[in-house]
């Protein structure tokens, strides 16, 4: 009985998924309303037609390099966000752990915060030189703050009760760690670690542009130079659509999965 | 032989004094009530003992093999429902997932909880679910030292008289020594070999009663009766039914 | 002759001037120099310095004025030739303006800041008395003001190749035609009362470069002589021989070619307009050149 | 009595914030060894002497404009973080409370915080030109994300039991959240905000020097045309130092303020 | 006069029916005891009562003034000190800052709690001060009905007398009438006028028992009398006593 009500709920769960996906698209057509309310007011260069940034969007998928550049860029963005996710959360943790990380981190963080990526961009390239390391680092120097504060505030503001039932029931701090303080910094992790996503891309086809190291943001430099506008909208737009998929399949879920029993806490009728 | 020995502890919170020279032991498969006020530092000394706070002074002795308690608020996982709540021990134990559900099932079952509760998550339970389930989850381990702080207060009449019971048997069995801190001088003389008065302001034991009996042996009217002495009679429980006296300074 | 070097790395802007160097490599030019010799495009000025500070950049097509303040904060950086006489128009709608006063209340782009056509312009409808007769729009790049151009959010824009270019082209399918109405340039001779020559861009060579082959540079000037012409005879071949480094669009550049006024002069030959350019933009800050005109050292050749 | 208790206790906290500022200035000193190391590997042209940086940012300050321009853009970092602290907590809030609006504005958001701001930046400038109002909006859009995302997981994190308590005690739905929820919220909207405010600045500058509309922008794109790469550090140093001094003069105390009980919940000897 | 009336009251939750066709009411100065086993469903009729969860059947009318509670758990706010907790439905009702303090004062030592306590967080409190400040607040506005949710639980012997003894006077003056859940029956027996007993699965009120005497009249000797007899030979309470029972379906 068990496993058939978990596959029930998982499969009720996932309803409320689709439900969401279509809610989602009509953001989507929100979005593209306004969209091209702007491009009647302006024309095509400065907002060209959603259906003609669809089509030319379409036209780059079909004949060639386009999904090949697509890949680059998002195995560039997301190699970028696992080392600001893996780096900020080990840092964010160890700071919320440790009051004396935090204070001496805290003006690295600043600074990380506030100094604009052109005053980096030039030591990542002679470091890395137009390549996928000088994209990474810019995506880990510009969206490590988010995920290190989501991962410190996830530490700082965990219920501590429940940690210290965990060692009376014989948990080292390790297993303290792993067990329950883990689980409660995810709920702060994970708003941290979307945004991040999300500016992994933004900041990857930034980099791409600036360092001239191809991919998107190279393709999008080269459309712009050619002012064929619906062409730098095209690929603007396929990486948001590779942003949404990779969010979609790889984030969402498993936060859903973690966060199920706040379902359960909220009151009937309002399950989302 | 003594299982657990707090020998002359001290604690304070941000320099307040709470506690002082509190020593006290309790012997294999004895149950030991503490009772005292409110706010008298009971809590205080159970979460010392079992090493969630470190004493500022003075020394704890275990010597049993694995202890476990029951808070004072449940202290439930709100993420995980009753069964992985239960089952928490069984996980830090290193049971494997298949092989903590029979004893999560009987465990809750000594605690009288359904198995249909156990998918629920705590925001679903009642209040004395909760309190169930953070019994289950003392018990499911089979430790050899249970801290028991106010464990039945949510429970009715029936389930708190069970488990109760249950207490009493395995501790007749030696199956487990208890510190048992509670309020109800009843459930005290009901369960207990030996009662221990916390001084008001946590200035030492301010003595002991040892009941006459074994545990289980007593029944209502003589528990009754006994309270009922203890309560007008004896100085010692004074301090604890005198509220007046206490307010003021 | 000099002993050729074993490989050269050549960069370059996105620009006319680099499709000298990429048809001199195509027809195998360069080859009695270095028997590899490669061309790069960089986009921004960060690249630039990235590229010489790592000295992966052995020679580059980069303004004078950087060039300029290169040399002069000690980065050893030296002109070898100017290769444009300049590459700046304003764009309009055909016919809508045709002079400097034609601009009077009308709304012009100015991308560029701090750069050399900011300069000039400026400095031209200062000597005109326009300066507050023309509305300047500030704008961020160049692809901005052609954007806006087409859109009609504004009236004018100041351009360089192959933007230009590009602006014209792409306005034709929509229905607006845009030509380059003023040539700065033009302007700029009858304001000095000299030829219509603007030295923006020239071929710089880095300490890298002349540690070890400065004696291959009059055999390279020759050879981008010879590669100019070149290219100024067929504007079509060589725009096919750049449009992969250059990453534009072959007709693009070669329609881009004739309005470019390509050549090849030796710095010191074109020492003059370079030094009367340079003061002009160090009237305001000098620290633009980087202090003072730079000496003798830089002029290569 | 009370009086004097809570004097003594601002002021012991007044002492620990002195005690952080210190602590912070370790790490000050940590970037600037790391910077000095920098610079000794590859010379003044890409990373100029901590010193010399210092001195050029002293030289700014004391011949003139320096101070306007900081006020300038300062105003416009603190103005668009303004309007983007109200925009997005007013947002989502709002999303919190309504999963509808939540699954609408969940697109939008992605699409805000995927898409570069090259992709926006004309528009701004056609509507607000090289203006005030141009940097606020490129600011809005990349910086509202954070927020949004802050208060709707306030919201949907808090604690009902709480709530509902209000509700007993005669609260209706306007008081149960100036009250109760506003309380829970700002403990996840502060590290929210205080990221927006860090980003705020950053993207000032950017969009100033991508606008050309003056500010310290402008003065970093004329430092940097001028390949003054003493001054531009200088110019961004200057910022980071306004940035630090809004951050710890605004929304550091009033944090602090607002989460002393967390002090008190912490066990001995681990205040911060 | 019936100050409170609830009308077949029914409610599920996911779709879980836990109570079912709940009739009661409780009279002006009437204290009535509502006790059943462990979740029932007690809280729920509770807060359907209170208006914190709306009944998906039935009609709750309400006639009186201004009502509190102290809920199953504290719920009191963590970033407010024990002194804002309290006043905070002094807040509500939109009394000054320098207004409040008095009557804060009055309520927290009516509810047992020194001043020196006021300061604390509710983290630094025990779990029988985080009782006492809920039953202040529940005090402070002096409300004509108070819903008390196993509100002494946490309290010992002299605190829940003298709490017990302010409910019987309060109510004897007609202050104020309650909803008294509790599990404690000698509790129910000594404060109330009338004890219900709610169905094990909440279908329905399953009886009432009118106590006799004013509440306060029965003397400790009397009160375990009628508990012994109600537990014992009364057959609606058998359920309440009976666990094993209800654990097999
Ligand atoms: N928020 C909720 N979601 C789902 N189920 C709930 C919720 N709250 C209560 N329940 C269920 O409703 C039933 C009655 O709960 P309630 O809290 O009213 O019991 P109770 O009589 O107060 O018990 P106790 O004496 O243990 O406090 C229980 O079976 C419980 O699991
Ligand atoms: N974390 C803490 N910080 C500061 N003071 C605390 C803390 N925990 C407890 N105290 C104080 O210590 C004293 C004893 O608290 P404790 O919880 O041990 O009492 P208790 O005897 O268990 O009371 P109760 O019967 O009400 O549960 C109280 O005065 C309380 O205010
Ligand atoms: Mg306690
Ligand atoms: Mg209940």
């Amino acid at each position: 009985m068990r496993p058939v009500s978990s596959a029930l709920d998982r499969l009720s769960r996932f309803g409320r998924f689709l439900w969401s996906g279509w809610a989602g698209l009509a953001g989507l057509a929100l979005i593209a309303a306004l969209w091209q309310a702007g491009h009647e007011a302006y024309g095509d260069f400065i907002l060209p037609a959603p259906l003609d940034t669809l089509i030319a969007g379409w036209r780059l998928l079909h004949d060639g390099s386009a999904v090949e550049l697509l890949a680059l860029t998002t195995r560039r963005a997301l190699a970028g966000f696992a080392l600001c996710a893996v780096i900020g959360t080990a840092a964010g943790v160890a700071a919320g752990y440790s009051p004396a990380t935090l204070r001496l981190s805290r003006p690295v963080l600043t600074v990380l915060m506030g100094v604009p990526p052109i005053a980096w961009i030039v030591l990542a390239m002679i470091w890395f030189g137009a390549s996928d390391r000088t994209v990474a680092m810019t995506i880990l120097v510009s969206t490590t703050p988010v995920v290190f504060i989501g991962a410190v505030e996830g530490v700082t503001t965990r219920d501590r009760g429940i940690e210290d039932m965990a060692r009376v029931f014989g948990a080292g701090p390790i297993r303290r760690f792993t067990h329950v303080a883990a689980r409660q910094i995810s709920t702060q992790l994970f708003p941290a670690l979307i945004l991040a996503l999300g500016s992994s891309f933004k900041v990857a086809i930034m980099a791409e542009l600036l360092a001239n190291a191809g991919g998107i943001g190279g393709a999008l430099a080269r459309a712009r130079a050619m002012l064929d506008i619906a062409e730098a909208m095209a690929w603007v737009g396929l990486a948001v659509a590779a942003l949404i998929v990779v969010e979609y399949v790889l984030i969402r879920p498993l936060r859903s999965e973690l966060e199920r029993w706040r379902d359960a806490a909220a009151p009937w009728g309002v399950k989302r | 032989m003594t299982v657990l020995e707090l020998q002359r502890i001290g604690h304070s919170f941000f320099g307040r004094k709470v506690l002082d020279a509190i020593s006290l032991s309790v012997g294999a498969g004895e149950i030991v009530a503490l009772v005292g006020p409110s706010g008298s530092g009971k809590s205080t000394i159970a979460h010392i003992a079992a090493g969630v706070v470190d004493a500022r002074e003075g020394r704890v002795v275990r010597r049993y093999h694995r202890h476990t308690m029951v808070f004072q608020d449940p202290r439930l996982m709100p993420w995980a429902t009753a069964r992985d709540n239960i089952g928490f021990p069984l996980r830090l134990a290193g049971v494997r997932r298949g092989g903590r559900d029979g004893a999560i099932r009987a465990a809750a079952l000594r605690a009288g909880l359904l198995p249909e509760d156990l998918d629920k998550y705590p925001s679903e339970l009642s209040g004395g679910m909760r309190q169930r389930t953070a019994i289950a989850r003392a018990l499911v381990t089979d430790p050899d030292f249970i801290y028991f702080d106010e464990p039945f207060t949510a429970l009715d009449v029936a389930l708190k008289r069970r488990m109760q019971d249950l207490v009493i048997k395995a501790a007749a069995s030696a199956h487990f020594a208890a510190l048992f801190i509670t309020h109800d001088l009843s459930e005290a003389i009901r369960i207990s070999h030996r009662i221990l008065v916390l001084d008001a302001n946590g200035r030492g034991i301010a003595g002991a009663r040892i009941l006459p009996g074994a545990p289980g042996s007593r029944d209502d009217a003589a528990v009754f009766a006994l309270r009922q002495r203890f309560l007008t009679e004896d100085p010692l429980f004074a301090r604890i039914h005198d509220i007046d006296e206490r307010l003021r300074p | 002759r000099a002993a050729p070097l074993a490989r050269m790395a050549l960069y370059g802007p996105p620009a006319a001037p680099s499709i000298v160097l990429a048809h001199a490599i195509a027809a195998g030019m360069l080859a009695e120099l270095a028997p590899e010799v490669t061309l790069s495009t960089w986009r921004t000025p960060d690249e630039l310095r990235a590229g010489l500070t790592s000295g992966t950049i052995d020679l580059s097509v980069m303004p004078v004025q950087v060039a300029a303040n290169l040399y002069n904060r000690g980065m050893g950086v030296g002109l070898v030739n100017s290769m444009t006489d300049g590459l700046l128009h304003v764009v309009a709608k055909d016919g809508s303006v045709t002079d400097l006063a034609g601009l009077q209340g009308k709304r012009l782009a100015v991308p560029f800041v701090n750069d050399t056509p900011d300069f000039v312009l400026r400095a031209l409808l200062e000597a005109r008395g326009l300066s507050d007769a023309v509305q300047q729009v500030p704008v961020g790049s160049p692809i901005e003001a052609a954007q806006m151009l087409l859109a009609g959010q504004i009236d004018a824009a100041l351009l360089s190749e192959p933007a230009s270019t590009v602006a014209i082209m792409r306005g034709i399918p929509s229905g607006r035609h845009l030509a380059r109405v003023i040539d700065l340039q033009e302007e700029w001779g009858r304001q000095t009362g000299g030829a219509p020559v603007l030295p923006q861009a020239g071929l710089a060579a880095t300490q890298a470069f002349l540690d070890r082959g400065r004696e291959l540079l009059p055999q390279l000037q020759e050879v981008l002589e010879r590669a100019t012409a070149a290219v100024l005879a067929d504007p079509g071949r060589a725009a096919s021989d750049a449009t992969a480094a250059l990453e534009m669009p072959a007709p693009v550049l070669a329609l881009s070619i004739p309005h470019s006024r390509l050549v090849a002069r030796p710095a010191s030959q074109a020492r003059p307009a370079i030094e009367s350019m340079l003061s002009l933009m160090a009237k305001g800050d000098p620290a633009i050149i980087g202090g003072q005109l730079p000496d003798d050292g830089f002029y290569l050749l």
